[in-house]
């Protein structure tokens, strides 16, 4: 682990939609030492209100030394966030947290839900880059409905992976979850499916890849003060009766692992 | 920064606790730095007073369900319930890295029980690399219905004895906000042998999600850190820093040099950087810098003549 | 706004307190909102649900030295020493400014002694226009050492039953957060006849200057406020309100309806908006109105089906 | 009284020198009922964190409906002041306080240091209306160096009133106090002293005037939470032993009702 804190300008603030912004952060550390599933936290204000960093995954990172993360916004950090201006510095800390771990075998199945779907695009983009694999990942994006998905949409489409979607009110691809299509695929049986999505989907998923015996690993989303192991906040219930922190055991667990309670 | 600077600058802000002494007044609060290691990436670890880690009780225990933490005005509502790995595994796992570093070490203990806190001294002892044992007494007492130790003189000093029984380094008592008066606590921790005292640690605070009608905490209520709290905090260090004569540990809300030399002013000897890890994780170190600066350009001889200094003029000032 | 809509309104924020009905649970808390004339340009006053005035003592009080405020974050420190212009000037000169507005009016008093407070009750017994009367005992009492009488069971009782014994309105006791057990206090007080309780009165804090290295009151110490304090207030509330059957009004750093119905869910009757009077002086009225907005856009029959309705699930959400 | 509440558009924001800004703000309301020596409680954050609003005078008003405040960088909240930018909306509360009592009788003197001197440009250009006034009045103006006074003073030479100044490094004009030139001027007895500045230079202004037997008007600073008479924070010293409140009976005093402590 090579974590750094260090003010990176914003180089270009973009709105998707009218609550989705891609931020561009210029950094050559983060930029060179991410891996697909790991997240930045930012601060959001110079005061001490907003006094935490928020997290945020890592969409992608380029080698002209910038990377980027989208976020929708929510509360006041990201309301903050989403004001800031380019040319501006913030604060970041990164990358922090286990990523994904890459699979060689099998089919790739990367499921993203929502703002979920944030830590998928940076994965696609490295499975891609693997040699070894015999086919493209196949990646299955599900939101709410098309203005959401749209935006991410097209950067999936320009890599050349396989899309499907799903949304909630039929917008844009299939009318209903992602996991719909989920199970309708046949994967083989060493495939691995990557996840990451509201709660109740991830649930979905881990039991949907269990039935079938895949392997698959979820990025699960907890509060989080420090990031970095040091505050024992962000505790996500473990099937061994134990707890597992989500910054640094995580945010990616085999979904096996994980205790799921709705 | 070369040699000889650093070396000044160590000098200029040397102090002690009891028998230790401390190259800076800058620690880290006890849960708020985990075991030291965290950090190595951000601070040098070396350039620190002293670090202070995570509460560790004889079992290892699991904590609270989730959700533990949640952001308030200017701070934030903790309800890790304790979590660590236990001495034993504190001892074998986390002790070896703390005892290589050159920085003084204060094990920071807990117990539902006066003998909990003695048996957790007594493993304690001459263990290489413990620097100082910080007593935690904001736990509920098991044994006596649940309140908290630090709510009454006779418990907390009964723990206190019990741990500077079996205590080979200095023992610091850490006090908690939530009394009446917290001087009463502080004099009967002093009179049981305390050789410090540190405070505040959390204010109890709840917090609630209007969205779903429940507690934001899944242990309903939590410890309040962070800003928000540090007028309190000032005030109790003052207060607790006329009453006792051992040296004082100031606590609560700091996050700049300013911060941690405004407790100095105000009594404290030295001071534990908390919250303010997760906001900016080289705060600690910052603040020994932004002291020494101060040291340095406010031409004091040492960071001690500032400890207690403030003035307090009759009928306003 | 029309004529039917407004009355909708109120009657589904319609609370009470002891006799007394308020239009809607939202008061202005002591020492923030003057004698209510100061907001009239901002405020609808006849929209609140009351207004409480600033403490009235039996002869005028000058007040502290300035400096009497400093900002602290997200809070401020507040140390006025009590300013007021006496109980006789109060009734000859702000009473019947008072007694003409359509809105309940609660006057908070205080006094160095158990007889200062009963005479006080005694002196507003009768007084149109006075709709009940909020008992300040965080003052020290004078004749006791200058402990505060809130922070003790037996002094606060006496000061509820003289004040009880004399008054012809809801007698509210307004209590002190810096108390190890506040829920202690909230029996006693209740048992000693209190209509209903307010708390969070302000936490006892202190700012220090490091370019002057004074404190920055010329009192030293001062009470904090705003939305510092809120989760403090917010857990005091939680546990008074399931200590005693009394209504309880919930005070400390609300600046929104959101923060308002938070301390309703946590068990408060009704609130009081106070620091939030200085930022924003709409904040009191802004407040019943989203206040209004949410039992409506919930489709609740009226607030009271809040109060107190927080769900606590056992080992978590 | 008319005090209103609005959010105001920031129509300019000029660096005057590297730490004094002069912003140009809309209100229609406030521009046309405020008074010389009367201010305006800004709030400078959006969250809880600074908390206060902060007070500045009403340095001049507009019949386009706009008014101006200059003030200095001191601590966060001016700094946040500093940061925004034209177009951004500001929640400004004002006119507040009681501002100077103009007078027509004898010579009209204007001593300002400072910051101080803030409130002075608005009460030249309203003497200089009242036609009644037999001469224009004489402004004194006093700061650290050239660079801190020079930005203000091309203001009050646009409007053709009679200027000293004094800088205490003698950059620019008397090198010296401001209130050395006061002791030199030998104006008419029924003249009126009007004063802003740092403690200690009001308080050599006012014993200046009292023992000339000179009216003198003081406008006096002091910590504020509310700036309406609500909170008594705002307590300043009388010399009949009683508290006046900065926001409400000030901040304009006579000189002689002040206990001048240093
Ligand atoms: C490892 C990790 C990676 C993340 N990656 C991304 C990402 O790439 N893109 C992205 O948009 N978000 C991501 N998030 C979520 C993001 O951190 C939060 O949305 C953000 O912190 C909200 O901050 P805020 O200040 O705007 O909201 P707050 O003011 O903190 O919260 C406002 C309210 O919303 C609730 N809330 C908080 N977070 C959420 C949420 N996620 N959904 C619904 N309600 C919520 C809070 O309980 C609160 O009541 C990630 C979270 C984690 C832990
Ligand atoms: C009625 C009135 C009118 C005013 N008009 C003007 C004006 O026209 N132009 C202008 O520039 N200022 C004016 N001021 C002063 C201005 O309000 C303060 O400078 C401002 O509030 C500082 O806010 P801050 O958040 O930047 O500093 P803070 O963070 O609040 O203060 C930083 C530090 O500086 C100290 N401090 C605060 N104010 C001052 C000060 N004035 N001088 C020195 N130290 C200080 C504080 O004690 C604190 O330690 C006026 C004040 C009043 C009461
Ligand atoms: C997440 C968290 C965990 C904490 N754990 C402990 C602990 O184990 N033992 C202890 O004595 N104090 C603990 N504290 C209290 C801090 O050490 C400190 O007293 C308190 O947070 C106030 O300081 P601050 O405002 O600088 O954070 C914890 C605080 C936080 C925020
Ligand atoms: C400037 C100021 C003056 C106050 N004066 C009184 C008072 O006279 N009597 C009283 O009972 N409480 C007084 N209070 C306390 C408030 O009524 C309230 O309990 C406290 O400020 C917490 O609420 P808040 O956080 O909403 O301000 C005062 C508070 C402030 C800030
Ligand atoms: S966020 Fe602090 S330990 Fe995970
Ligand atoms: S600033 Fe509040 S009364 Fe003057």
């Amino acid at each position: 682990m090579n974590q750094i804190q260090e003010k990176v300008q914003l180089i270009r603030s973009e709105r998707l939609t009218a609550d989705i912004f891609r931020l561009t952060l210029a950094s050559q550390a983060i930029a060179a030492s991410a891996a697909p599933g790991q997240f930045v936290m930012v601060r959001t204000g110079t005061a001490h209100d907003p006094l935490l960093r928020r997290p945020f995954s890592i969409y992608q990172t380029s080698s002209d030394g910038t990377f980027q993360i989208v976020f929708k916004v929510i509360g006041r950090g990201t309301t903050l966030l989403a004001h800031c201006r380019e040319g501006e510095e913030l604060s970041v800390l990164g990358p922090l947290g286990r990523g994904y771990r890459l699979e060689q075998k099998g089919q790739n199945i990367l499921v993203g839900g929502g703002m979920g779907i944030a830590p998928m695009l940076f994965l696609a983009k490295r499975l891609l880059k693997k040699t070894a694999l015999q086919e493209p990942p196949q990646v299955l994006l599900g939101a709410r409905n098309k203005e959401e998905l749209q935006p991410m949409l097209v950067d999936f489409q320009a890599l050349g992976v396989r899309v499907l979607t799903a949304t909630d009110d039929g917008s844009l691809g299939h009318h209903g979850l992602v996991t719909d299509r989920l199970r309708k695929l046949h994967p083989a049986p060493e495939s691995m499916v990557y996840c990451c999505g509201p709660k109740p989907m991830m649930a979905a998923v881990a039991m949907i890849c269990r039935e079938r015996s895949l392997a698959c690993q979820v990025s699960v989303e907890t509060a989080m003060a420090c990031g970095m192991g040091a505050c024992l906040g962000c505790t996500i219930p473990l099937q061994d009766g134990s707890y597992g922190h989500a910054c640094s055991d995580g945010p990616v667990f085999d979904a096996e692992r994980i205790l799921w309670t709705l | 920064m070369d040699f000889v600077t650093e070396k000044n600058m160590d000098h200029d802000l040397e102090v002690r606790i009891g028998s230790l002494v401390l190259r800076n007044p800058v620690l880290t609060a006890s849960g708020t730095f985990g075991y030291a290691r965290e950090f190595e990436q951000f601070v040098n670890l070396h350039r620190l007073g002293g670090v202070v880690v995570k509460g560790i009780s004889l079992e290892p225990r699991p904590g609270n369900p989730p959700p533990r933490i949640v952001e308030t005005s200017c701070g934030m509502l903790n309800a890790i319930g304790l979590e660590n790995v236990g001495v034993e595994r504190f001892i074998a796992e986390k002790m070896p890295y703390l005892n290589n570093l050159d920085v003084p070490v204060f094990v920071n203990i807990l117990g539902d029980s006066v003998d909990e806190y003695q048996r957790l001294a007594a493993r304690l002892a001459g263990i290489p690399g413990v620097s100082a044992l910080e007593v935690n007494i904001s736990c509920p007492n098991v044994k006596k219905g649940g309140a908290a130790f630090g709510s009454d003189p006779d418990m907390a000093a009964a723990v206190t004895r019990a741990v500077k029984q079996e205590s080979d380094v200095p023992v610091i008592v850490k006090l908690s906000p939530n009394v009446t008066d917290v001087t009463v606590i502080a004099r009967a921790v002093e009179a049981a042998g305390a050789d410090g005292l540190s405070l505040i640690n959390t204010l109890i605070g709840m917090a609630v999600d209007l969205r779903t009608r429940r507690p934001k905490l899944a242990n309903v209520i939590g410890g309040l850190s962070g800003p928000a709290i540090k007028p309190v905090a000032l005030r109790m260090v003052y207060q607790v820093a006329r009453a006792v004569s051992v040296p004082v540990i100031g606590i609560g809300g700091i996050a700049s040099a300013e911060d941690a030399l405004e407790f100095i002013l105000a009594g404290a000897t030295a001071v534990q950087v908390g919250t303010a890890n997760f906001v900016n994780p080289r705060a600690s170190e910052e603040i020994v810098e932004g002291m020494a600066a101060y040291v340095h350009a406010q031409h004091l001889g040492s960071i001690r003549e500032l400890i207690g200094a403030l003035q307090i003029s009759e009928g306003g000032s």
